[in-house]
């Protein structure tokens, strides 16, 4: 394993400092881990917060910022945060109107938040929570664990949090933030795996001339193994996944990204763009708004995920809404 | 179980964690993230050391604080859960051993496992069969129940230390049988049939924390 | 080799066609290759046009638009374009105010730009060229080809940019560019080697544990190869490099640029810039600003580069000046 | 040379180039940007095809023409330095071969081709022994105009096919010895001593071009 960093140990520490060198528009609390806005707090504003493993950057720091998250609280590298963290995050955001935690479905992440929301509504804090689980790579039924969350956090966090930002009340801060996930699908593809810090090696190994089809953010293999394939190919798979699981009729606007895993040249994340466009077009479905970058990210891994959001017309306001954080920059 | 034995169990776990770190690590990368081994590392390593500062009233307060310090150093689903198993463990025993009152015996412990279990399935709401630390967690407390009711291999009732024998090795068994499942919770699960074939890592580390129990109950005999 | 295109052969096509669609601030002739504003041409404003091989992404591309540069012309995979490029950039740009090319000294983009620079000479548009040679791992000598240019471009087109908005006129737009040059040196390391379409593998082959000291940007090895280190240690050697070939006192305020060479994931980014904070602060050297993340890559190649730019108070005013391309945002 | 000589030598590189793609590529993978074998392929691609469109007035119109096309379709260091070459020769043959003109001889070529070197050494700046397409060049242009003079190998003066047979023996040699050489011009001098040993991709192709001339002069005697 090559990594630029100083130890597996130290890295979260020593990235949080960075972070905080880099970005005067964020405050971070080293000993607590939790990123907040250097403006501060406004008062009567709901408070949106997320947080996650680490691995993921700009995910969820680089989202910090007026017009989307108020907190972050980044745990270890693909662990969630404990609930101390989550508890000093609301703490640090809540004005009393309540926070919003965005918690993108694992168990871990699950269990870290709702423990961390107990704690929180016992020192009279509002909590609500929203569950993303975007993935339509993996099954979704009662007896599992349920769909991952994956790039539809970056729509949840930005819509909920220009709504927020426009004084919102909490209850509609999370409904929206709801309606946003229910109306998200992902699905991406991965071309190498990751390496942890921890682990040392990558989490699988792939011949060089087949990718894993479905794999989430975590470095964990995909839901099968392929033959590499032109872009043309791959896109159309993952959007007939995504479109067969939440049909588009032609009247339909979207919100679509297309978001590299880490380890993806931009120029490739175009010509996946460019398929993308193509595709939906000759399906009739309009793209109202796109992002193509590294938003939502595992590490070093190569690929591509693509997460399509069908957005009405609010939902298209507030994510033009302005946003002014260090990965997405925007309007006023 | 008193509170020098809940100690030298805690501390026990945590050398067998830094001794296999990476064996877990790498059974979670197979079929999860990766992160398993370095998640027990980093509980078991705040959980001696916040053992060491304080004064424990008995081994339940040792357990109690296990169990809180996962749960504020882990995070990743391993902390809430198996620091709510030691926490509802600890409550259990709490009293026993502390001032006068007589140390748990294996039937009080039999309790306070099944406790355990309880809290880790109210919280994780898996199954035997799921490919979960429940997998060997349910055989364990069940070889040990049997063996504090004096029921197994016509053994006396309430040896302690043969209870924990009899758990670890049910323990083992069960997290070998993990490796044919198909995981239905946790991470491993979004991996439908190709988690097929993988011991999980969480049931390993159940194991593990049942034969440190074999392992310190033994040398106390 | 595995990567999210169609063909080696269409990649550029492809890629530029996502660009155009992803991009409504941009406009893309396909056929000349060259990408411009979609606002159109500001009268009387000198043109800022600069281009290179493709691969650099977001370099060249993604820094057009308002206040940064007027047109990019993208090569080929790490391919100077051709003088038609260029010189239809230059067409398609000039207001009569005169074009600023801002070229990477490489041969064949000296070379490219130069005919170019000649024939657009010829259809009566005034040409000034910079060229940026910052990169302090290559020996400079009259009998060579001259150091390479690699993330300085960024400063200078970023500067040089903010002042052609601001309504300079050509020869102080040159100058200006020609000082930020001047005043900036980099480095670079890199983990792996990249994969361009074409050779379809990679350039260089490292042991798991080696890193290679001293990169261009092209995929081609290093001055030297050594073990991997902590980022702490390789930070002080870059650092080392570029504070030898160009001293820096105490009040000197400086921009500094820790780019990612397009496989290293943010995280590491971020730990690599809190060694060069700490180090510098050490120096007694201010980071006036600071940019971190992925701006001028090696499609895939692992590795960071340093740039350190001396900045007096008009280069930082005009560093602050708004900006607003896909890559950069601030201000306005 | 005459207009159906120049074309077949153009044609010749082209498939050459197609055949050595690949190698091209490597040698430029190992000590500059991997794109040597692409960028010759592409231009070449373009100037057959320019030259299927048009009817050029003799051989030196075919070359221009070959000579600009490398330059509006190829970029990067080769574009540039064999557009100049091609032009300059094709300028040096102007009018040669056209109508009634008599066809350039041998020693018209060399003039060609030593106006070719200083375009590239116009443009190029380099000189032999610093590792580029120079060191490939020189040595054929010597052999080439010391067998158009009849002065090699004893052999009848102006005789063409011998002097481009010459040449490519020279440029080959040339080649080879680059692999010793540490590089001062072009992407390899950013490796410092690490470009020697390593055959210069530029002077490979040169020694294609001037391969696949005499490949055409003879088959033509
Ligand atoms: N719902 C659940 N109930 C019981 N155990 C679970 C559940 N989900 C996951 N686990 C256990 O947790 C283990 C993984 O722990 P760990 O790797 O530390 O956390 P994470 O999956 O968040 O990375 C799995 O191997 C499994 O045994
Ligand atoms: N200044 C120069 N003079 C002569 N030949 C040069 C010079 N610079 C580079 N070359 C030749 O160009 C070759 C590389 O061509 P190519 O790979 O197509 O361009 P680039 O280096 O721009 O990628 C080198 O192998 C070398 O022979
Ligand atoms: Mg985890
Ligand atoms: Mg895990
Ligand atoms: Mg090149
Ligand atoms: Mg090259």
């Amino acid at each position: 394993m090559k990594k630029l960093i100083n130890s597996p140990e130290t890295l979260l520490e020593d990235a949080l400092a960075g972070m905080a060198a880099a970005h005067p528009g964020l405050r971070v609390n080293a000993g607590a881990r939790v990123i907040t806005r250097s403006s501060g707090k406004s008062p009567g504003k709901v408070a949106v917060i997320s947080g996650g493993g680490s691995g993921h950057e700009p995910l969820h720091g680089g989202f910090v910022g007026l017009g989307m998250l108020d907190a972050a609280c980044p745990g270890e590298v693909f662990t969630s945060p404990v609930p101390d963290q989550v508890l000093a995050a609301a703490r640090a955001a809540d004005t009393g109107a309540g926070v919003l935690l965005v918690v993108k479905n694992y168990t871990g992440d699950v269990l870290n938040f709702q423990v961390a929301a107990e704690l929180a509504e016992d020192e009279g804090i509002t909590v609500e929570t929203v569950l993303v689980n975007d993935d339509v790579a993996v099954e979704d039924s009662t007896h599992t664990a349920g769909r991952r969350g994956t790039g539809a956090t970056l729509f949840v966090e930005k819509i909920a949090g220009a709504l927020a930002e426009q004084g919102a009340d909490l209850a509609t801060v999370a409904k929206t933030a709801r309606e946003v996930n229910s109306a998200s699908r992902s699905f991406a593809v991965a071309l190498t795996s990751c390496t942890t810090p921890a682990a040392g090696r990558p989490g699988f190994e792939l011949p060089e001339d087949e990718i894993e089809v479905g794999v989430g953010i975590h470095g964990e293999p995909g839901r099968r193994r392929e033959r590499i394939r032109p872009a043309k190919e791959i896109v159309a798979d993952a959007l007939d996944a995504i479109l067969t699981d939440q049909p588009l009729s032609a009247d339909d606007e979207t919100i679509v990204l297309v978001n590299g895993l880490g380890g993806t040249p931009l120029l490739e994340l175009y010509v996946v763009y460019n398929e993308v466009a193509t595709a939906l077009a000759d399906r009739g479905i309009r793209i109202a708004r796109r992002l193509v970058g590294n938003y939502v990210t595992s590490l070093d891994m190569a690929g591509v995920s693509l997460t399509l959001c069908r957005a009405d017309a609010a939902m298209l306001a507030l994510w033009d809404a302005p946003v002014d954080t260090p990965a997405l920059h925007w309007g006023g | 179980m008193d509170i020098a034995l809940a100690r030298t169990w805690v501390q026990a776990i945590a050398a067998a964690v830094d001794a296999q770190k990476d064996q877990l690590t790498q059974l979670d990368s197979a079929i999860g993230d990766a992160d398993h081994g370095a998640n027990m590392q980093r509980g078991f390593v705040a959980a001696t050391a916040a053992l060491a500062e304080q004064e424990p009233a008995g081994p339940g307060d040792v357990l109690v604080k296990t169990g809180s310090t996962l749960i504020s150093s882990v995070g990743g689903a391993s902390g809430p859960l198996y620091g709510s198993v030691f926490r509802a463990i600890g409550k259990t025993l709490a009293g026993a051993g502390a001032g006068s009152e007589p140390a748990a015996d294996a039937r009080r412990f039999a309790d306070a496992l099944s406790a355990g279990l309880e809290s880790l399935q109210r919280l994780g709401a898996a199954a035997v069969g799921d490919k979960t630390m429940v997998d060997a967690y349910v055989p364990a407390l069940e070889a040990f129940q049997q063996a504090a009711e004096g029921a197994g291999d016509g053994g006396k009732a309430g040896d302690f230390a043969a209870a924990a024998r009899a758990a670890a090795e049910a323990a083992e068994e069960g997290m070998r049988a993990t490796t044919p499942l198909q995981a239905r919770k946790g991470r491993a699960s979004y991996l439908g049939t190709r988690s097929v074939g993988h011991q999980d890592p969480g049931a390993t580390s159940t194991a593990l924390i049942f034969r440190a129990l074999a392992d310190v109950t033994a040398a106390v005999r």
